[in-house]
């Protein structure tokens, strides 16, 4: 306890990394990785806007991204991570591979989400003379709304535990703290706390992104 | 973008130093040499990494000016694949590697077959191995350096198996096979110590943890600095009251 | 006006249309009726080209569907309403939002919008279910749901696939009497597909008959207006009940 | 037999079934009427308990199905073929398969399943669409699996929503003959909402109104027999033609 | 090129590491995540066997599994994997934390795909007087299967990542093998090689399974 008191301020910091990281990463995400699951759905065979190039090119480079081990991955966008902000080590410098990796993830649960959207809907869409903006923005989102939230939610928790790798360009966050202080230190106290810390983060915005996703649910 | 200093003491702008590091002791040491630098006009800030390339890297590339976490050898590896010009600065302290086992009590006893666990990366690999053939385990090829690895064993009479686990792992597996390599960082929490409970004594030491810089800022005010106050009365305090058996200072 | 010039439609082996031309007149109530599984559905499905025929060409308004490119079929859509046979309606979009969905596509400011959606549901009795969702309706409900969306943006076209089917006789002359209105008022061209015979005679100016993709035959008939008397099929019954419990 | 005593249903305020009571005798062609959201899919729907009433009981061959524990329920409703107004075929299914459902649930062998599978798609003239998806088929190709679905084990008791609302009059007649038949040969229990005429006159025995969530009357009618003359609708339609085009 | 042919032997044997660590956590997602997020569905207010506390406690689980760092999970999970499998190290050591992440992820991805499947399907099977384990594997499963199959594609994608971690407890892997050859001990070449062999694995995985998920689809 007395152990906890000490380390009080630091864990704030930490939380504070935390939240940065996976906030931008949250954005990222909706803001790249939703088009970019959209495209990828959108071109792909037998469907709205079927391109096999850019479905080939989109699919790959997703891939490309999921299958670099993460660390190789980190390391492998030094030069670009220096482009963005500046440098290669700190919390900023650590939300740029997280975003990539959070980008390419939560595009895959975009893909699916819209693939349970039914035909249908964007046949009606298509009779009325939608344009392409409108039957994505006002038909498919719109029926797929509670998936993607609840997607997002599932990619948020992930990308929470992505974080906790980011210690090694110096990113810090919870998760970071916890193996420093608590595992490296055997601070065993320090470590469940801190891990406490997080399963209670994970457990509200599992709770808030599904009850979200629920009420916006109107299918049924 | 430096910080005043407390309480409005001085008006005079502080300088940044920026250094990398890993885990403790090197962590503490540096948090224990922290005020002496603020005292001499330096604000230095410790970037935490966990990962054992990284802070070489930053330091290359002039991300931090410098770090502490490694010994020579494992610089010179650095050096060597990335046309680096990482120079060391001070030795701070000697980290001796022991061989560990809960259950046998000499190298003698170690049965044929047995399993020892020795950590995963490049130069721990080495002196592993190394530390494995000064107890007569097993036999290198001639003149492999700090980059051997399993493929140079070119005896092996216990038929021993050598599983290359990661440094945060090793004192979990403890009990999980027959015997261990580990550094004292490691070790200590254990109760172990090298002098009191490894089964092969390392000798003398090539490998003592180090302050490291880079060829253009070795002899910067800031580094020399830093490298007069890890070999300061400070540090050896801290060692003896600390790790009385297990670290000694290499200065 | 509608034309299709021999078109035909084949799914992967199954000839659902055999090529056949038909010509449907500006301001006509045009009916096709035809066993299940004829074509019908195909065939009005290719009159706004959501079904593209494998061949011949389709023109509304003059305007050649088959030649037209993406941007200027979306435009020419605008102009053609359908009621789908299975409703399809935006299930996350209540009663209201529906009905809006046309006017908003072409970007109707929205208190113009929010005027014609209650007219419309209005005109199919559902103005009290305008922010009730889907789920929440029957059968019949989504039913009238769909006839408003179709109706909201007034489109000068209007393709009906089995417009009444969920709906008893009374709501039926009702919804009837609110697309001859419209054919009458705004001179629009209505095709219906249909199976009830009591829909074909009150309002439709010509039929046409449909079996297994083929066009049989095309009449024209006197329409004999709708009846909303709405009891009347009660009676009939209650004529021919043997006992009343 | 089917009873239901003074059941009763809301949705979220909005009374769907007021307290109502009906008695269907064993054997009985039993027709439910009314307009559109009057009640009807709610109240068929309490039948199996589908939609468990607020109040009141439902009895159906003498089994208080309302006292039901979960393994008898379901045993229960293993008797009762329903028909949904939307169908609701399992879509990666194919047409046989669905078909096949109820008798896989109840652990019937393979080889029985398979025969009885390609009886029932021959009662509604589907045979050739056995290995087709629900997707590939037209709205009354799909309405008539799901009424040979309904059938397939030889329901005791028929619940039916609609069941020819996409079909044509003679594919009406037909599958009306196949009610007909089962409730003869079999002596089953078969409700029907309907909003057909022809339907109720064709063989019910009895038929209930309803009005806005109430049972306003029910009264015993002396059905017609189904009609399966083929062409009789469009020789009625061709009657009234002006002009062959 | 001469160190990728004389490494040749090393790198066969981590393939086949990544094989059994992926491949029995694939196995592991399907017999306990599968099920798992059944449960979690089933359980969910509001659905079929609503069970407030169950779903809790499954929710609960997923959530402290899926928030704790993994490399904390891993030295948490020792006890537990030695009862297991005998020992905390090796590769079959490092099958038990992957596997238990896996079951946590592949469950939440197939909550999500089940929430797709129209009510009316379930309700269909309740009229049909289908039982519990009816309902599930003939209806639910059924009308999901392409979303379930295109979900443990993305989740695989996922375990070959984590795997790359297991080089901790000395698990080996593909990954590993290009982190420790290429990474540490800077033989850049190597590294190249060994991502581009797991960019063909995950391609090819990702590939197949989208292939598969599109031809199990015949909802439209
Ligand atoms: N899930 C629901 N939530 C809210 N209201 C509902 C729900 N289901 C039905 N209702 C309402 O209950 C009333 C009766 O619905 P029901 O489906 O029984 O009508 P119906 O007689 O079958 O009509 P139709 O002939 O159009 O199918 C309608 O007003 C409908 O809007
Ligand atoms: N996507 C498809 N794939 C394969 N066959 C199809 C498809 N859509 C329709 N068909 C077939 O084409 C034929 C015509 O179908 P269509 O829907 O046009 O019939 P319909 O006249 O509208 O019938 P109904 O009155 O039953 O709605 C049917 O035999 C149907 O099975
Ligand atoms: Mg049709
Ligand atoms: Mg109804």
């Amino acid at each position: 306890m007395e152990k906890i008191m000490e380390y009080q301020p630091e864990i704030w910091i930490s939380i504070g990394q935390t939240f940065i990281m996976v906030g931008i990463s949250v954005l990222a995400a909706v803001i790249i990785g939703l088009p970019l699951g959209t495209y990828l759905y959108l071109s792909r065979k037998g469907n709205l806007y079927e391109n096999r190039w850019l479905f080939a090119v989109l699919d790959t480079f997703v891939n490309i991204v999921r299958s670099f081990p993460f660390l190789l991955l980190v390391v492998f966008l030094i030069p670009f991570t220096r482009l963005i902000v500046g440098t290669a080590i700190g919390t900023m410098a650590a939300t740029v591979p997280l975003s990539i990796i959070s980008i390419a993830y939560y595009a895959r649960l975009v893909e699916q989400s819209l693939l349970d959207v039914p035909k249908s809907i964007i046949e009606a869409a298509i009779s009325m003379g939608a344009s392409r903006t409108q039957i994505i923005f006002k038909f498919l989102y719109r029926e797929a709304r509670s998936g993607l939230i609840f997607g997002l939610t599932t990619a948020t928790v992930s990308f929470i535990s992505y974080s906790t790798i980011m210690g090694m360009v110096g990113g810090g966050g919870v998760g970071d703290f916890a193996i420093r202080y608590g595992y490296q230190r055997y601070e065993t106290e320090l470590m469940a706390y801190t891990i406490i810390l997080m399963v209670i983060l994970v457990q509200a915005i599992q709770v808030t992104g599904t009850r979200i996703a629920k009420k916006l649910d109107k299918r049924s | 973008k430096s910080d005043k200093g407390a309480d409005g003491q001085q008006t005079e702008e502080k300088k940044d130093i920026k250094v990398a590091s890993h885990i403790p002791p090197m962590t503490d040491m540096l948090e224990l040499v922290k005020p002496l630098m603020e005292k001499d006009g330096y604000n230095m800030e410790i970037v935490h990494v966990s990962d054992n390339v990284q802070p070489n890297q930053m330091l290359k590339d002039k991300e931090v000016d410098a770090n502490f976490f490694q010994h020579p050898p494992y610089m010179e590896l650095f050096n060597e694949a990335n046309d680096a010009n990482l120079v060391v600065v001070q030795h701070v302290y000697d980290a001796p590697l022991g061989l560990y086992s809960t259950t046998y009590n000499s190298v003698e006893e170690i049965p044929d077959g047995a399993t020892i666990a020795i950590p995963n990366d490049t130069s721990n690999i080495a002196r592993s191995l190394k530390l494995m053939e000064t107890g007569g385990l097993i036999k290198l090829k001639e003149g492999v350096g700090i980059d051997a690895t399993q493929k140079d064993i070119i005896e092996n009479p216990k038929d021993l198996k050598i599983l290359e686990v990661d440094l945060l792992m090793l004192a979990r597996s403890y009990e999980d096979v027959d015997a261990v390599t580990m550094l004292p960082a490691y070790a200590e929490p254990l109760g172990l110590n090298p002098a009191e409970h490894s089964l092969i004594e390392e000798g003398k030491s090539d490998f003592p943890i180090s302050l490291i810089a880079r060829e253009d800022n070795k002899d910067s005010a800031a580094i020399q600095a830093l490298a007069k106050h890890l070999s300061g009365p400070e540090i050896v305090k801290f060692l003896e009251e600390n790790f009385p058996t297990t670290y000694k200072p290499a200065f | 006006m509608i034309q299709l010039q021999s078109v035909e439609k084949s799914f992967s082996g199954l000839h659902a249309v055999h090529p056949l031309s038909l010509m449907i007149n500006k301001g006509e109530i045009h009916g096709i009726i035809g066993t299940s599984g004829a074509g019908k559905s195909t065939l009005i499905r290719m009159m706004n080209l959501l079904e593209r025929p494998d061949k011949g060409s389709v023109y509304v308004n003059e305007v050649e569907m088959t030649a037209l490119k993406e941007t200027d079929l979306r435009k020419a859509r605008q102009n053609i309403g359908m009621i789908f046979q299975q409703f399809q309606l935006v299930m996350n979009r209540t009663v209201g939002q529906n009905v809006e969905m046309p006017l908003e596509l072409i970007k109707i400011p929205k208190a113009e919008r929010q005027k014609r959606v209650e007219e419309c549901l209005n005109f199919v009795g559902l103005s009290d279910k305008i922010d009730a969702y889907p789920a929440q309706l029957s059968g019949g409900q989504k039913q009238r749901v769909a006839i408003a969306r179709a109706l909201a943006n007034n489109p000068p076209v209007l393709l009906c696939d089995e417009p009444t089917s969920a709906l008893d006789p009374s709501t039926t002359s009702e919804i009837l009497q609110v697309l001859k209105n419209i054919n009458e008022t705004f001179g629009a061209t209505i095709v219906i597909v249909t199976h009830e015979m009591n829909v074909v005679k009150s309002i439709c100016n010509r039929v046409s008959i449909m079996k297994e993709g083929r066009l049989v035959e095309t009449f024209s008939i006197e329409p004999i207006g709708v009846d909303l008397n709405e009891d009347h099929y009660i009676e009939d019954l209650r004529r021919i009940a043997k006992v009343k419990d």
